[in-house]
């Protein structure tokens, strides 16, 4: 009952998505020499969330897996946020 | 009563439920290292200057480098998981000793970067660092907590590797029986995850 | 030789005699059942422990001043008897004993997901309590309450170590037993058992499970931040490093509410197995009670702040937790109601577990009714932290869990013990400790509301009258425990032999397998039809 | 309701009324329907069930009611708050500090008292200043709570009374071993009462009359300062070494870590006052007292002295 057939990840595949994670990070590292100001966080952060969900998908088998997990972990990411959320109600208003 | 042993404690065997099990623990370290980005961003919301100010001390270089390796790492366990589908053992070997030497790799310079800071007397309780305001005291007790334990994370990681290695040439893992592999490297991905988030929050935002 | 067979396998999971002999065939076994009653036992005993403890405090507060202890042996009471009530009994509770033996049986399975795991959490809970105890032996008790405020629990010379690393363990035990229950219900439910087929018990443990994995990482950082405080001074709560000790109460409580979800939802599970069967009725409501369980553990995690309406926060956070707050009282009411018209022209078997069952909806409703009064910021301000929570939570968490473990332990001790305990001494346990429960806790509403706060060793003339009502109203209520525990102990050796496999007419599946339970559960597996509780 | 004695007391007590009341006809009700249900329907009297269909009509009918009933619960709720979160432009502003476990109150013409002292039907802007651990500000017959946490920039609450009398001001957050006797009280007075002694000008400088009985007025600052929650007038034990008996007495001290012997004089009292772990009593812990550097001045001391002077006898 637990054989069911299991999509196998081509190495190219994977070498790509490395490939991906790295002009990514080369991305974000340029970024910072940048002067925005407040937006200096706001890409650095959007780049990291970038770098996680291709992890997320290609390396963790998100893509290919149970849909499932990809339920649960997008339901996991929404209470955190939630809680992040509603933390900063006090923080930014005190 | 005493000859009850032809019962067969029954071998139940459930990869799928493995891995959820794995996927749900993965859960729960999301949760503690969240939590750690909620203080994280409270303090940083409350001492902007002195969180950006407390970034530049940090080594972009070294930061960088430590992203780099930990993401060719994540390649190589998840290439070792194609492998061992495909029965090729040597190849699954190869690529895990990669990631198992990275590993220690990380931790050594992590080891170095630690050290230098502690030398100045920027650690919690240091007399360079009490000097500082509380937004620096913050930061960098924040640094080493969150590293520290990321660190601890790529320790255990370490340990798994090793089991894993060994299965490996016992041929306890192999292609039809890989679910060991499988999460060690989940929980790998899951420590690449948090250092995507740490680097740029401790070493890039200036 | 075919009759040993037969016998053989048959053999009930307490006379079975596996690898080991003796203590360790218990303590080594990695038999649901086994690990449920090995649960069961560490509560029962850590729970007296605590619960004297309780009965000391309460003869403490007979008259104001010294009474019979000093103040520090006072707080580091109320924080030992605290840590203990919840970290190592409620919140394992049912999912732990009632959970693990009745799971895997109610939804036709051999045993859990992950049985080793499982065994291991059992083990980490023990050392989590070794751990926590082990702090009278090295320098003395804690004396900072259960919730460790910052900066206190790094300021105070007491030795809060060991507690603050005890209740870190038991966070473990607490996340292995959630993701084995989330993994037995996805991936082992009998053929036929779809979810919707699946019965109550289960639906609130898998609600529960989801709450233990996503909330428990959150007080073990928590704990694990203020450990590193006060041994390295990180500086993070210390607001003289300039940490924020508002931010501890924060993560706290985004634990530890959740966390009271974790205590009543198996509780409120208990209870709708207990009312169809006897009201000999399918349970009203079924759909509306699964969801409202899941309602309740989703939207339980957003409602941390009511416990702090008066720390300092901005006013804007405020009432929105207290809308929140008010938000995720209405499951709670919807359940009610349901458990009510489960009543309605049933047939009702007036036993032990039904009066346990009944009056567990009235105090839940005094506990319920009494949190709206703390949910509104008004009347927060006045009775928050006062003699008035006190009374609160213990009507949720003992009144509401307490009572729905007696009662789920009067309806499946036939089925786990294979033996029936005497009624009459039941009954009249039951009656004893309500009444004294009773006693014990109204009269802290009124403390409350007249403005005694709470923690409070020693008191002004004024609150007097309330507090001697109070302490004799412990006394009563632990005699009536005493003879609770006392009948259920020997009728769990010398009670009358029960072979029926449905002594109480269930309709769920663990009244299908044997009395008690084989070691595997069942020859074969069960295949189902029928939702849960088809009364004809 | 219990007594009351500020503006926010109708606010808050309406609310109470407002969610009692539910609860109380809720609670009534719904046990009222089981007792009946155990008489009507129990297995004697019914001894064959009917089974009901669930109605989902019925279902939303108990969510939507309650969920409209504490939707009023929490209107009446935040009527009653929000008057608590908007202090006025103009009042009177005071300074209360809380330490581990005595208040005291610093007023803006800078007196300083161990009971709050106000008068009726004026603003009081209470600054909320904890210098040790949380504190938390309560006055049941206000209504009025808040905690008091180290470090939170402005961090204060307000209140007006409407009745003179006297009243009770608690510690409401558990803060260590004298966690019960951390009270206080808030005295309301008539306006001209009130400025007469806010005016007092004896109180304001400390012009000692010649036959005074110093030991008296060493004896006000000790209390005033809530000294005597952990040093003890009667030779008990409490947090710290008692007071009496002792001045002039040699005794066993731990100076960095260094044990040694010396006189209880004038000298190791300031230092006690303004240093506190600089010498600790053997048998005590150090980092339970912090410094009066600014609360006591060194007059106030010498009269301190002569108080435990008189101890001796």
């Amino acid at each position: 009952m637990s054989q069911e057939k299991h999509h196998i990840v081509s190495y190219t595949t994977h070498g790509i998505v490395l490939a991906v994670l790295l002009l990514l990070t080369a991305a974000s590292v340029a970024v910072t020499r940048l002067e925005m100001g407040p937006l200096n966080t706001l890409v650095a952060m959007l780049i990291a969330g970038a770098k996680a969900a291709v992890v997320l998908i290609w390396f963790m088998h998100l893509k290919f897996d149970n849909k499932l997990y990809t339920i649960f972990t997008v339901l996991v990411l929404v209470i955190f946020l939630l809680v992040m959320y509603v933390t900063f109600f006090d923080y930014s208003y005190r | 009563m005493e000859n009850h042993t032809e019962h067969t404690s029954h071998v139940h065997r459930d990869d799928e439920g493995d891995k959820m099990g794995m996927w749900l623990f993965i859960f729960t370290e999301l949760l503690l290292f969240g939590m750690l980005f909620l203080i994280y961003a409270v303090y940083r919301y409350k001492n902007p200057v002195a969180f950006q100010l407390g970034g530049n001390e940090l080594d972009v270089f070294m930061g960088t480098f430590n992203t780099v390796i930990l993401l060719i790492s994540s390649a190589t366990v998840a290439m070792s998981i194609s492998a061992i589908q495909k029965g090729n053992k040597k190849q699954a070997l190869a690529l895990l000793s990669v990631t198992l030497f990275i590993a220690v790799v990380f931790l050594v310079n992590k080891y170095f970067e630690w050290g230098a800071k502690i030398e100045y007397g920027l650690y919690p309780g240091g007399d360079a660092l009490l000097e500082l305001g509380h937004g620096t005291i913050l930061f960098f007790g924040l640094y080493y907590v969150m590293s520290g334990i990321h660190a601890l994370h790529i320790l255990i990681g370490i340990g798994l590797f090793i089991y894993v290695i060994t299965q490996i040439r016992k041929e306890k893992i192999h292609s039809t029986d890989y679910v060991w592999l499988e999460n060690t490297g989940l929980y790998w991905h899951l420590v690449d995850l948090i250092w995507i988030f740490l680097f740029p929050l401790f070493y890039l935002i200036h | 030789m075919s009759e040993t067979t037969t016998s053989t396998k048959h053999v009930s999971f307490l006379e079975y005699q596996g690898k080991y002999k003796g203590i360790l065939g218990w303590i080594l076994s990695t038999d649901h059942k086994r690990v449920g009653l090995l649960y069961l036992y560490t509560m029962l005993v850590f729970f007296s422990l605590a619960a004297i403890l309780g009965l000391l405090m309460k003869l403490q507060l007979i008259a104001p001043g010294y009474t019979i202890m000093g103040p520090q042996t006072y707080n580091a009471m109320f924080t030992v008897h605290g840590i203990i009530m919840i970290f190592i009994i409620v919140v394992p509770g049912l999912p732990a004993v009632f959970g693990n033996f009745f799971l895997p049986i109610m939804i036709g399975a051999k045993d859990v997901a992950f049985p080793k795991l499982n065994l291991a959490s059992w083990w980490i809970y023990i050392i989590g309590i070794l751990v926590v105890l082990s702090s009278q032996f090295i320098g003395g008790w804690p004396d900072t309450g259960w919730t460790f405020y910052a900066p206190y629990s790094f300021r105070t010379p007491a030795n809060v170590l060991p507690a603050l690393f005890g209740a870190f363990i038991l966070g473990f035990s607490s996340i292995l037993t959630g993701i084995n229950f989330v993994v037995t219900i996805h991936r082992m439910r009998a053929p036929g058992m779809t979810w919707f087929k699946m019965p109550l018990f289960p639906w609130t443990l898998y609600a529960t499970a989801w709450i233990q994995i996503l909330a428990t990482p959150v007080i073990g950082i928590t704990l694990l931040l203020t450990v590193m405080e006060r041994v390295l001074g990180v500086g993070i709560f210390d607001p003289a490093l300039g940490g924020d000790p508002i931010l501890y109460q924060h993560l706290f409580w985004i634990y530890s509410h959740p966390a009271v979800y974790i205590m009543i939802l198996p509780g409120m599970g208990a209870i709708s197995e207990i009312l169809p069967v006897f009201s000999r009725k399918r349970i009203y409501g079924y759909k509306a009670i699964v969801l409202s369980s899941l309602a309740i553990a989703f939207v339980g995690y957003f409602v941390w702040g009511h416990h702090m309406f008066t720390s300092g926060m901005s006013g804007r956070a405020l009432y929105a937790f207290s809308f929140l707050t008010f938000i995720v009282a209405i499951p709670s009411a919807i359940k009610v109601f349901n458990w009510v018209s489960t009543m309605y022209k049933g047939s009702l078997n007036l036993q032990t577990p039904f009066y346990w069952a009944t009056s567990f909806i009235f105090v839940f409703m005094i506990g319920g009714l009494t949190g709206l009064v703390l949910g509104s910021l008004a009347t927060n301000v006045h009775v928050h932290d006062t003699h008035f929570v006190v009374a609160h939570f213990h009507f949720i968490v003992f009144g509401g869990t307490g009572y729905a473990f007696m009662a789920a332990l009067h309806y499946w001790f036939p089925k786990m013990f294979g033996r029936m305990y005497d009624a009459t001494w039941a009954n009249t346990g039951w009656v004893v400790f309500f009444a004294g429960f009773l006693t014990l806790y109204l009269p802290m509403f009124a403390l409350g509301l007249q403005g005694m706060p709470r923690r409070y060793y020693d008191y002004l003339p004024e609150f007097h009258g309330g507090n001697i009502i109070s302490s004799l109203g412990a006394i009563l209520m632990i005699a009536g425990a005493l003879i609770i525990i006392v009948n259920l102990v020997r009728s769990s050796r010398h009670g009358v032999k029960v072979s029926d496999k449905n002594p109480w007419g269930g309709k769920t599946l663990e009244w299908e397998t044997d009395t008690p339970p084989t070691l595997e559960n069942w020859d074969e597996i069960p295949t189902v039809s029928e939702s849960p509780y088809e009364y004809k | 309701m219990i007594l009351g004695a500020s503006t926010f007391v109708e606010g808050v007590d309406n609310a109470f009324i407002f969610i009692l009341a539910i609860a109380f006809f809720f609670l009534i009700t719904i046990t009222g329907t089981m007792i009946f249900f155990i008489w009507r329907y129990n297995k004697k009297r019914n001894p064959q069930p009917t089974q009901i269909k669930d109605s989902v009509s019925l279902e939303i009918t108990w969510t939507v009611i309650p969920l409209i009933l504490v939707l009023g619960m929490f209107y009446y709720g935040y009527v009653g708050w929000i008057p608590m979160k908007k202090p006025p432009e103009e009042g009177i502003v005071v300074t209360a500090n809380a330490r581990m476990w005595s208040f005291n109150f610093r007023y803006e013409n800078g007196r300083i008292s161990d009971k709050l002292y106000v008068p009726k039907d004026t603003a009081i802007i209470v600054n909320l200043n904890a210098l040790d651990v949380l504190h938390s500000f309560y006055i049941p017959a206000f209504r009025l709570k808040e905690d008091m946490v180290p470090g939170l920039a402005n961090n204060r609450t307000w209140f007006e009374a409407t009745k003179t009398g006297t009243y009770t001001i608690f510690c409401a957050e558990y803060c260590g071993l004298q966690h019960s006797y951390m009270i206080s009280e808030v005295v309301v007075m008539e306006p001209d009462d009130f400025w007469a002694w806010y005016d007092d000008p004896d109180a304001m400088v400390m012009e000692i009359p010649d036959d005074a009985n110093l030991a008296l007025l060493g004896r006000q600052i000790v209390e005033r300062n809530g000294c005597i929650a952990c040093h003890s007038l009667d030779g008990r034990t409490l947090v710290g070494p008692t007071f009496a008996g002792r001045f002039g007495e040699t005794i066993t001290v731990i100076t960095g870590g260094q044990q040694r012997e010396i006189v209880y004089d004038e000298e190791y009292v300031k230092r006690s006052i303004y240093d506190p772990d600089y010498d600790i009593t053997e048998g005590f812990r150090p980092g339970q007292m912090l410094s009066y550097q600014d609360e006591i001045t060194e007059d106030e001391i010498d009269l301190i002295i002569e108080f435990l002077k008189s101890l001796n006898e």
